[in-house]
């Protein structure tokens, strides 16, 4: 049991997929300038890490392992996230047509977030069984939506500050995430401790 | 010609920074009293280091030097980092550390008033992230006279572990995994037994318990003055204490006392001087609240279980990245709308 | 491989199927922001065309002078998009200016009363036209038609009631 | 006894600077030589004009009428001459103008035949006109038409009514000396508008840095043997005198911002409105003149009794005006108005006029970056959080603004008296919120203008459907007429040429519809450019003429710079 919590605590903080991590940058710099849609894109991606952690255990253990196709998986689970990414945009976009409007590239281009394919990979390599893989996969996106609204936070009360021109916008979201992930190091070490 | 209101009260940014370097004297005396005065030549240098940054992002920027310069506010900074870095760590550690607290996490975010980050604990992350062992060594108290301090300071002499060892929160906590150890010499001993050498004192630290008493007695005098209100010192001092009763209650063998956590390190120059730095910090006052019980809570869980000899700055870190949010939830119900 | 995607291609044609999208609240969004001058100036006809165009990606949004800068600022906020200038070709940020018909020269024509947009002229044939000068939007649609050139306009004077304060200035002192 | 007071949050405690102008009694000030009174003096709508240049007015007499639904009479404070009635630079930071009376006093200060009323005996909705006609406004500095308040909320009766002798401004002392000098005859006019709201409790706030003027209307009660009123002592903390803060304090209510106070069962007054409430229902006298305290840069700081539309540097020039003087302030300084000049008007919100000089209120010292110390929050006497109003609003992100409620600020001026970094916190909240109110005029009328465009879509669509309607039915008949007598002739084919006599089918009707459309489009483009074709010969003429000056103009202008 602790185990398990161990993995979402570890998944959220101690290894931010964002923060520590580095991956999945391109919505994390890119979603960020707003607090309502930082908390859609964290939905979002949460759902579709969860969901593609999942089935990409389950087509890797029953498809590609008994076919020993193995050399196939990243193929294979760029397919998943991708239909599992089309899926989330029409849901979205029927039920919050704004947040879609918002959202707008980086929605689809979730598929190419590299965290939602490393996470699954992730899992393969640390040989986690379904519902670790499932728990990883939420903490790590639970993880990425954390830093995403926290960031988001910042950026909207940045939007105010007399930054110097040169670094206004995005170069300075730049120092500010090299100041989050500095922060996020302090966990260094927590998750070796249990 | 202004408008309404036409008087005003006489205060300033000035005034409330000379209030905390003022009350930063008592724990720098403690500090030069206990450790010699190599902290006195830190000091200066930090100083020279975080005005002559400000001044040369005032220049780059064409904003008003003398306006910005005179505020102190680089200043303090200046003295957080130089309290918080060793003693003893070599010029170049120190200037570093101040020119990039003064100029990447304070003036590119638009100078005083406006870094979601506290400058001085960044600084001190981004120092000890870098060089880990340089940001860890600490002299015993009475270890080192002036002249050795000098000359760590300012290069030559480097054989630093032969003669100086980790802080008292990192040397204890590595006694007590030591001791949970069953291979170790070390097994069995108990807490009290563990801090029975000469690097500790009554509480804490030798002497660095006395310097946290200085912190103390300024952070209370800032608090008579209203530069302060007690909201963060409290929660802090709360909730260190309580997290450390928690585990030290379930398993006194395994963890240190929470006196010991509050007397040591970092604790009390946070609760009463890094955490209540405004700009950076939470600012209702349930923010406040809970902005500095979530510190504590970091600052023991990275003392505890993490790979840094404190949690302090990292917790502050943490918790700055919180604030926006923390102060957007908890803002107090305005006149008229409150529900009593 | 062949199975998964077609597996998958199963399942998102059944949802593209589920969850079609009908209507566009995103268009009221949009047309809330314009100016509603009506004044064509964006190359529609009207500001809930242009509204339409924008949604649909078929216009840029810095087409419309009456709405500004500002204007382009909120719909560069409200749709994510990079904010830009506004486009020459579509005209000049003017002040905000209502038309005045000079009444020794009207002929009454009604002509600039069937070109006016938002039915902020009165007056009948041959009879002297007045612009409600509350509901006019300054859009200068009735200029061009006028035969007789009677229609200028006028800027709006300030009065106690839209006086406003100005943003406070900073002065710093040079060191 | 005792009476349990309640507490607001934060608020400040500037010098008040109030005993210099209470040595002597209030003073009267000679006639003019000219009075200014501006129409518009009042919240609510503008007066209109109901003299003419050359008229006599009579010290009394009506010279705006009220006008709409919220708005106030205005007075001649004196006999004389109108002189003109026009634009006059008004007592305004902006500077601006207002149609003003411009009245030249006949020196006689002789009254208009003055109509008293009997307040017991009238009912209360002609007493309401009554004090509308005769000008009466709340004289604390918010001029609100006072009939508009004086209206028990829905339970027909009221709990507590508040009267407001706190005067928490420094400098202003003219309320003190109202309840030191008249405090009876201000007592008879809160009976009245006690009687008028039907008020259990009458509670007098008077902050306790003002004792001579609590025991005078602690004697003014008990002489007068009304039960239900009392003058309360309430601690000094400005802005204890706002009406909010003064209710909290007295009955431990908040009313929120935009609502009614009424609502709570209370309802509050300035203590100079009830002395011209009494003026106005005992003798007859419309507001035409209320004390000003002169106080600030002057050797004589002192209260008058001016009238309305007297210029300032005329009231000002009694007091001992110092040379240094650079400005007047109207109301005090925390608060207080700059004036656009010297010469403006005293009216009914005048208050206070306070000489300043650059000694006497320096500027502020240079702003510097907000450090979030939260000194303001601590001063807000509406719980707010100004360095958060502040940050989005230099930014202009008035949504954001808006969200820390920037509307309930009541720009006490607190936030910026305390700030160390010396920003003028007030400054950017005016901004704000008048930059609010500009973009939801703009937004009202923007809406305005889309129901009247879509409107017109509509109508023109419906004109367009109607005649093409018309036309259709025109052509059914006609083509029946020509299937009857289609019919008669053998020859023609059945099907698709021979309509039915009902054309039922929907292709038939839409043809129909748009065959007719599509003339009706032809017409009108055929008569739209023809338009001017088709006029009256004279006007054909006009045109012609007005055609000729206008090409003679470019004409001429063409040849001046040959000249």
């Amino acid at each position: 049991m602790t185990s398990y919590l161990f993995v979402i605590l570890g998944a959220v903080l101690v290894n931010n997929v964002v923060l520590v991590r580095i991956l999945g940058l391109c919505p994390f710099m890119g979603v960020s300038k707003k607090l309502e849609t930082a908390v859609g894109m964290g939905a979002a991606t949460t759902f579709v890490l969860t969901l593609g952690c999942g089935t990409s255990y389950l087509v890797d253990h029953y498809v590609l392992m008994p076919a020993g196709v193995e050399y196939l998986r990243t193929l294979a689970f760029i397919v998943i996230i991708a239909a599992i990414v089309q899926v989330t945009e029409l849901v979205i976009q029927k039920t919050s047509p704004m947040l879609h409007q918002v959202l707008g590239i980086y929605l689809p281009l979730i598929t190419t977030n590299c965290a939602v394919l490393g996470i699954p990979l992730l899992n393969v390599a640390l040989h986690h069984d379904l519902l670790e893989s499932l728990l990883f996969g939420f903490g790590s996106s639970v993880g990425f939506s954390l830093a995403l609204v926290l960031f988001a936070g910042i950026r909207e009360r940045l939007d105010g500050a007399d930054v110097p021109v040169p670094f206004k916008g995005t170069a300075i979201a730049m120092v500010t995430a090299g100041l989050m992930s500095l922060a996020f190091m302090g966990f260094a070490g927590l998750d070796k401790f249990h | 010609m202004n408008n309404s209101p036409f008087v005003r009260k006489a205060a300033s940014v000035q005034s409330v920074m000379l209030q905390v370097l003022l009350a930063l004297v008592p724990a720098i005396a403690a500090y030069v009293w206990f450790f010699g005065a190599g902290i006195l030549v830190q000091l200066a240098i930090a100083s020279a280091a975080a005005l002559a940054g400000e001044a040369a992002m005032l220049a780059i920027r064409g904003k008003p030097k003398a306006l910005f310069l005179t505020d102190l506010s680089a200043v303090v900074t200046a003295w957080l980092i130089a309290l918080t870095f060793p003693p003893i760590a070599p010029w170049w550690l120190t200037v570093t550390g101040t020119l990039l607290a003064v100029v990447v996490v304070k003036q590119l975010y638009g100078g005083l008033g406006q870094n979601p980050f506290n400058p001085a604990m960044a600084a001190f992350c981004l120092m000890i992230v870098a060089y880990p062992a340089l940001m860890s060594q600490w002299p015993a108290a009475g270890q080192l006279d002036f002249k050795t301090q000098l000359d760590l300071i300012f290069g030559g002499l480097r054989q630093v572990d032969a003669i100086t060892g980790a802080t008292p929160l990192d040397a204890l906590r590595t006694a007590l995994r030591s001791a949970a150890n069953p291979d170790s010499q070390l097994h069995g001993l108990r807490t009290s037994q563990l801090m029975d050498g000469p690097a500790f004192g009554l509480l804490g630290g030798k002497g660095s318990e006395w310097i946290a008493l200085g912190y103390l007695v300024g952070g209370l005098w800032l608090i008579r003055q209203r530069i302060i209100t007690w909201h963060i010192p409290a929660a802090f001092c709360g909730a260190l204490f309580a997290s450390a009763l928690l585990l030290w209650g379930m398993r006194p063998d395994a963890f240190a006392s929470p006196l010991f956590h509050l007397a040591s390190g970092g604790a009390m120059l946070g609760a009463f001087f890094i955490l209540t730095d405004p700009v950076s910090g939470a600012t209702t006052p349930r923010g406040k609240l809970l902005f500095a019980a979530g510190a504590a809570i970091f600052t023991y869980v990275i003392r505890s279980f993490g790979a840094f000899p404190d949690g302090v700055a990292f917790a502050t870190l943490l918790m700055n990245i919180l604030v926006p949010l923390i102060d957007m939830k908890t803002q107090a119900p305005v006149f008229g709308h409150k529900k009593d | 491989m062949t199975g998964i995607a077609l597996v998958l291609g199963a399942v998102l044609g059944f949802a593209s199927i589920k969850f079609k999208v009908e209507g566009d609240p995103l268009v009221e969004k949009i047309d809330a922001i314009l100016p509603q001058t009506q004044c064509g100036q964006c190359g529609f006809p009207g500001c809930r065309p242009y509204a339409t165009a924008i949604a649909d990606g078929e216009a840029e949004i810095n087409q419309c002078p009456p709405g500004g800068e500002e204007g382009i600022r909120k719909l560069a906020d409200l749709l994510g998009r990079e904010f830009k200038p506004l486009s020459e070709e579509h005209g000049v940020e003017k002040p905000k200016s209502v038309a005045v018909i000079d009444e020794a020269t009207c002929i009454g024509c009604t002509l600039c009363i069937q070109a006016c947009p938002v039915d902020a002229i009165v007056g009948a044939a041959k009879q002297l036209h007045t612009i409600v000068a509350a509901e006019c939007t300054g859009c200068e649609l009735c200029l061009a038609p006028c035969p007789v050139d009677c229609i200028t306009m006028e800027a709006i004077t300030e009065t106690v009631d839209t006086w406003k304060w100005r943003y406070p200035v900073v002065e710093i002192k040079a060191a | 006894m005792l009476r349990k007071l309640f507490k607001f949050h934060g608020g400040v405690k500037p010098q008040t600077n109030k005993t210099q102008s209470t040595t002597e009694p209030i003073a009267s000030v000679p006639l003019p030589d000219r009075l200014v009174i501006p129409l518009h003096q009042a919240v609510g709508g503008h007066p209109r004009p109901l003299v003419q240049p050359g008229d006599h007015v009579l010290k009394g007499q009506r010279i705006g009428g009220a006008d709409g639904n919220l708005s106030s009479a205005v007075h001649a404070s004196t006999s004389g001459i109108v002189r003109d009635v026009a634009q006059a630079v008004m007592p305004h930071t902006s500077g601006l103008t207002t149609l003003s009376v411009i009245i030249e006093p006949d020196g006689e200060d002789r009254w208009c035949e003055l109509e008293k009323v009997n307040y017991r005996s009238t009912p209360p909705d002609e007493l309401r006109d009554f004090l509308r006609d005769a000008g009466v406004v709340g004289l604390g500095g918010a001029v609100f038409p006072s009939y508009a308040k004086l209206k028990p909320g829905k339970e027909g009766k009221l709990k507590t009514l508040v009267i407001n002798g706190a005067e928490c401004e420094p400098f202003i002392t003219c309320d003190d000396m109202l309840m030191r000098e008249r405090a009876s005859d201000m007592l008879k006019g809160i009976v009245a508008m006690r009687y008028m709201l039907q008020a259990e409790e009458v509670l007098i706030g008077i902050e306790d840095n003002k004792p001579e003027a609590v025991a005078s209307v602690q004697a003014a009660i008990k002489a007068s043997g009304e039960t239900g009123i009392e003058a309360v002592a309430i601690p000094t903390r400005y802005p204890a005198g706002g009406a909010k803060q003064l209710i909290r304090v007295l009955t431990g209510i908040e009313v929120p911002h935009g609502r009614r106070s009424t609502d709570f069962g209370v309802q509050c007054f300035n203590v100079g409105t009830a002395f011209s409430i009494f003026e106005a229902l005992e003798h007859g006298r419309p507001l035409i003149s209320r004390l000003v305290t002169v106080a600030g840069n002057v050797t004589a700081p002192r209260n008058y009794d001016v009238l309305i539309g007297t210029p300032m540097d005329h009231l000002v020039r009694l007091a001992g005006p110092r040379p240094d003087t650079d400005r007047y302030i109207m109301g005090g300084p925390m608060m207080g108005v700059r004036m656009p000049g010297f010469d403006v008007p005293v009216v009914k919100a005048t208050n206070c006029v306070l000489v300043g000089s650059a000694t006497m209120f320096p500027a502020p010292p240079p702003e510097m970056p907000c450090i979030r110390c939260g000194e303001c929050a601590k001063a807000c006497p509406a719980d707010l959080a100004p360095f958060e109003m502040y940050w989005f609003s230099r930014s202009k992100n008035f949504g954001k603004a808006q969200e820390y409620h920037l509307f309930d600020c009541i720009e006490c001026g607190c936030c910026s008296f305390v700030c160390p970094s010396h920003i003028p916190l007030v400054d950017y909240f005016r901004f704000s919120k008048s930059e609010i109110w500009s973009r939801e005029r703009e937004k009202e009328s923007a809406d305005g203008a889309r129901d009247r465009f879509e409107f017109k879509n509509f109508r023109q669509e419906r004109e367009k459907q109607e005649k093409a309607e018309k036309l259709a039915a025109k052509a059914a008949a006609t083509r029946e007429k020509v299937a009857t007598e289609g019919a008669a002739t053998p020859a023609a084919a059945d099907g698709e040429a021979a309509p039915k006599p009902k054309p039922s089918g929907d292709d038939a009707k839409r043809a129909l519809i748009e065959a007719a459309m599509e003339k009706a489009r032809q017409q009108k483009a055929q008569v739209a450019p023809k338009n001017t074709d088709h006029l009256a010969p004279d006007v054909e003429a006009d045109i012609a003429a007005i055609d000729a000056r206008r090409n003679a103009a470019p004409a001429r202008a063409a040849d001046t710079p040959d000249a």
